[in-house]
């Protein structure tokens, strides 16, 4: 099976941020997203919106460029004031042209 | 007033509330399903909506207009004094008076239920327009409170302040100018602004008529529905009990003193606007109450720098339950003497 | 007819429905939860199941039969002419128009309560047997046109058409051939449909005395959950809305005419097997009605070829709202006119 | 005998189980959604409390002590009759023993629930401190059987066994030496035991008057509350049904003759302690009845050696449906016999 | 803590398609899986079932050769005409013999 | 864009044991995690709590001695007794440094 590595970007946020980090992923270069409802708890132990403990999952499949502009949106713009966490994990993509 | 003190103090909603918080308390797991808590929420903000809707087909617009001045009046009023109130006695950072100033100059639905429940238990009459009043006052408390956020913090940006302190409203930013357009959008179009919003139309268009199919399941349960979102409204303040250490003694002193001194003010406009005993209470308790459903999220987004512990403890476990216990009762005192 | 349309349209049900449009057209994030939309459609179709599954205790076999009969007539008429206006006037590909006619050969539960609720409140008597019709009516259109579908296909095949064309019914892999009789069970097995005949048995064996202490809760809350449904319905219609270009003039045009027609030739059926004006309003209301609930998964599964959007903003974008705003009452003259 | 039985089959409660099972036979994917499973069960437990809050303030206290004595009694002795039973007879392993013994020693909601309407049905009176007595019976039987299962596995242990059949709880490890203080505190403080407990605290303080405005929420919409859950029982009944062969012949019998020895005890005991006919009724199902809320998480916590799907399979396919069907009427015939 | 290095393919896709990729994913050799709920756009902006924007992700933990298997099997049979998206990640597995 | 390399830990278990993973998590030196709800099928087959097929996801983000001590823990305390997966997976965090 011929696969293409790429990069995944996983960022969990609290769940007021959810349009706004699929905006940034989309025009960070992404070609799609997945997202759920998640859970959690870290350093900040803060959660908005009318339901404690609220967040949102969002996952993107890119290359290495748009992971590196997405994270660095993230870093600078989200980081200083909102809970999340964002990483990256290498991938073998089935069609990855689709996603580059 | 002992009594009604009482009475109130043995309602199935205090009780639910008091359960709630004990569940909390002794750390059981118990709490509402996601699904279950926004679906009850979404059933009691459309059937209020409805209801208000079908008695608001009934009444004059003369009969409206001073009391909805009066209640814009408190939606303008309320936000600064307690932006005041934080900033001056407080000492509180811009960003976090402006998120408090939020809270309180909007208003929690659920108490406005509260009040009105408590006033129908006593028997007195309440106007037909009173959750269009509420509508009325979601939202402008709001917008002035973001706006004097972003204000005053710009202001001590270009003072020198370091970035972190400046709301993102004002660093120019692509995603952050949007902002307070953003903001206002949001609240304008958000779920319990459309529920209620668009139940007084649907009520207001089907009138008594069409209302009558639909009144078992929207008036017949109401009280019920409210009892079940009151014990997660418990489980969630009992859950913040934790937080009041590190909301501190101010915090808890505004949020049982400014209701009190917003409801003083709700009962004397009210009245001054040809409200009856019950109405004054109830726009008592909207001026009193402070929002846990409209304003965190608009507040987070737009002043991501202040600290939601202040705001969601301040309303939810100081505010909410003091008015749901003592405030109800004491502006209804208070309505009664100013009336009488 | 304009008093009927007129009340047609200051109806709950029909404004909760515009409500929810104009809340996706002002983008609002308004949804129900998840969980509460199928709660709200399980209580739904159990409900409607088991008040008929009540009354058909009461009907004789001899009163259903012609009843019965006309109803799986319609349910293999109207997949075909759906069918064939597609393929000869639309252009559409073969997979298109069987996937298109699949939805419109089967039925929507909720127009059918739309219906039956309209009658009721103009006073006209209902068949008790009417959801058993509906039963009948909702899976046979499903498989005639997945049946048209995988053989036009395969003949377009055959012809020369690249893989990607060929339905995978027709393309002999493991998975895949079982495609039909996977989709038979599925259909047949489907939450809705075990919801409706399970409520229809177990209406009909517990009878009246069973039946009245659970009244309450299945008839009493019948019409206002309805309400917050079609307050989800109108929402997801609306996030149709913008695909109405993509789905172009002709479908636009055929979700209109077609219903009408179907309508037209239930109602001549209806009448001719002995419906009253009422029951024939229902039947009419019901085959020109499109499935949005059993049809989509089916047909995504049998024909994944057939483009979703096509059927989706079909069904619930225009036929739908047609059927609730002008289908129903028009279904109404018309059974009027052919009693009288 | 045959006219209660009959009656009892037509019921629309167990109908609605019959329909869950049958949907699960058939491979339907028929399921309530989870939340919508989770509200249902809140519902029912707190309305259950609650109504049992409002009838016990009518209570004398010395109406309810001996029923309490003999209700916690049987809470004593049903845990250690069922897993000497299943040790001596049934050849289990001490921690499969433990783990049933738990289930069969405490009480399942719902059967207590299908008791009540089923008297109710029947005419005859029940006991307004019925509910009270269904929560002093929730715990104590799993507490008493997972020490007889702590106890005989170190035993077990001591006498050479291996690592794997010693439970966790013996073994003395960090964080499952504290097993046994854990699970009191999380069977006390389980979501089903705040609400029932809370529920009875809450009808009680607030009494008749406070009651009656909740009432058509609480007590209307019960009945057809319980026929959905019912469903969802079915449908969870009838997906452990193909667990019943590896569950094996000894456990079917244990699980429907255990219930009739439990249940001729209750109500030998309960007419002794003074209840009417419909109360040793109801006594008798909760003593017959295994519990499948509050047991199952309180074992796998505690004993992870028990085999889960011996204890699921006996309450919930074995147990519970044969109580629903032909225990409850059984109970109350052998009630009737020892008052007459 | 001894692991086993083996492949964690994850496919996203149309929440109509649960039991067949299940299937799919068993009688590649998988011992097991993991499914959440989950919602996503892409290239297709399509999706089906009564309420739009359902999706479902399926994990399943397998060999090179389980996982290679099941990403042909997916390439062919279902890119083609459903909306999803497919990729292995490697991962370090407890008891990873489990598996194989 | 600067990340650190650590690992994500998942554990995919009976939800009954929810809470009980979380405390082996923070007490393995993890400074937060991630837990969402999913259903899955294994070797064991068999799931508690009230409705079958109750599974939850907890990921947690740490370095390679937490994973390690997380890891041995669960392998010699939940394992043998609970339904259960756990994998490890090599991210690249931003501001790794808050989870060391
Ligand atoms: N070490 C971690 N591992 C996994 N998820 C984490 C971790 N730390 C934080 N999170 C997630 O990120 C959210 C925000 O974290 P924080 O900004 O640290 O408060 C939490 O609610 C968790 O869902
Ligand atoms: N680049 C991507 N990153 C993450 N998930 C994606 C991506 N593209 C598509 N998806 C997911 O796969 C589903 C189908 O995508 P598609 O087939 O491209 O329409 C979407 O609904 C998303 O959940
Ligand atoms: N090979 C696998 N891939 C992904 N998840 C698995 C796998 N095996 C087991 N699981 C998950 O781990 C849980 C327990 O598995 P087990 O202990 O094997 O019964 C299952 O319910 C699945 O959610
Ligand atoms: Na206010
Ligand atoms: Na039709
Ligand atoms: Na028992």
């Amino acid at each position: 099976m011929q696969t293409t590595p790429l990069l995944k970007v996983t960022v969990v946020a609290e769940a007021v941020l959810r349009e706004r980090l699929i905006e940034e992923i989309l025009s960070a270069g992404a070609t799609g997203y997945t997202s759920s409802a998640a859970e959690g708890d870290g350093s900040r132990h803060l959660r908005s919106g009318d339901l404690p403990g609220d967040n949102v999952r969002l996952e993107t499949i890119v290359n290495e460029q748009a992971a590196d502009r997405l994270m660095t949106q993230l870093a600078t713009q989200y980081f200083p004031h909102f809970a999340m966490i964002a990483y990256t994990t290498e991938v073998r993509v089935v069609r990855g042209e689709k996603y580059v | 007033m002992w009594d009604v003190l009482r009475h109130n103090f043995c309602s199935p909603l205090t009780l639910s509330f008091g359960l709630g918080v004990a569940a909390r308390v002794i750390k059981s797991e118990l709490t509402l399903p996601r699904d279950m808590y926004a679906a009850l929420s979404i059933y009691l903000l459309f059937a209020l909506g409805l209801k208000g809707g079908v008695e608001l087909s009934q009444s004059s617009v003369a009969a409206i207009f001073w009391p909805a001045v009066v209640t814009l009046l408190l939606g303008c009023i309320t936000p600064v004094t307690s932006y005041v109130v934080l900033r001056r006695l407080g000492r509180f950072s811009p960003s976090d008076a402006a998120g408090l100033a939020a809270h309180y100059g909007s208003v929690s639905a659920v108490t406005f239920l509260a009040a009105q429940q408590f006033a129908t238990a006593l028997g007195e009459p309440l106007e037909g327009f009173l959750p269009t009043l509420l509508t009325l006052l979601e939202s402008p408390g709001i917008h002035i409170a973001l706006a004097i956020g972003a204000v005053q913090a710009s202001r001590a940006g270009r003072a020198g302040a370091t970035a972190k302190d400046r709301p993102a409203v004002e660093r120019g930013e692509g995603h952050s100018a949007r902002g307070l357009k953003e903001v206002l959008h949001e609240v304008l179009t958000a779920r319990s602004m459309i529920l209620l919003v668009g139940g007084l139309l649907v009520g207001a268009v089907t009138g008594e008529t069409g209302y009558e199919p639909v009144k078992p399941f929207f008036e017949g349960m109401f009280k019920g529905a409210l009892t079940l979102f009151l014990l997660e409204m418990g489980i969630v303040a009992g859950s913040r009990l934790g937080d009041l250490r590190q909301a501190g003694w101010f915090l808890i002193g505004f949020g049982i003193v400014m209701p009190i001194l917003h409801g003083a003010l709700a009962v004397a406009l009210g009245h001054w606007g040809g409200l009856s005993v019950g109405g004054c209470t109830v726009l008592a308790a909207m001026a009193a109450s402070a929002s846990y459903i409209a304003a965190p999220p608009a507040v987070r987004m737009t002043l991501p720098e202040a600290n939601p512990t202040y705001y969601l403890t301040a309303s939810l476990a100081i505010t909410f339950p003091f008015n749901l216990l003592a405030g109800i009762p004491l502006y209804y005192q208070m309505a009664k003497w100013i009336a009488g």
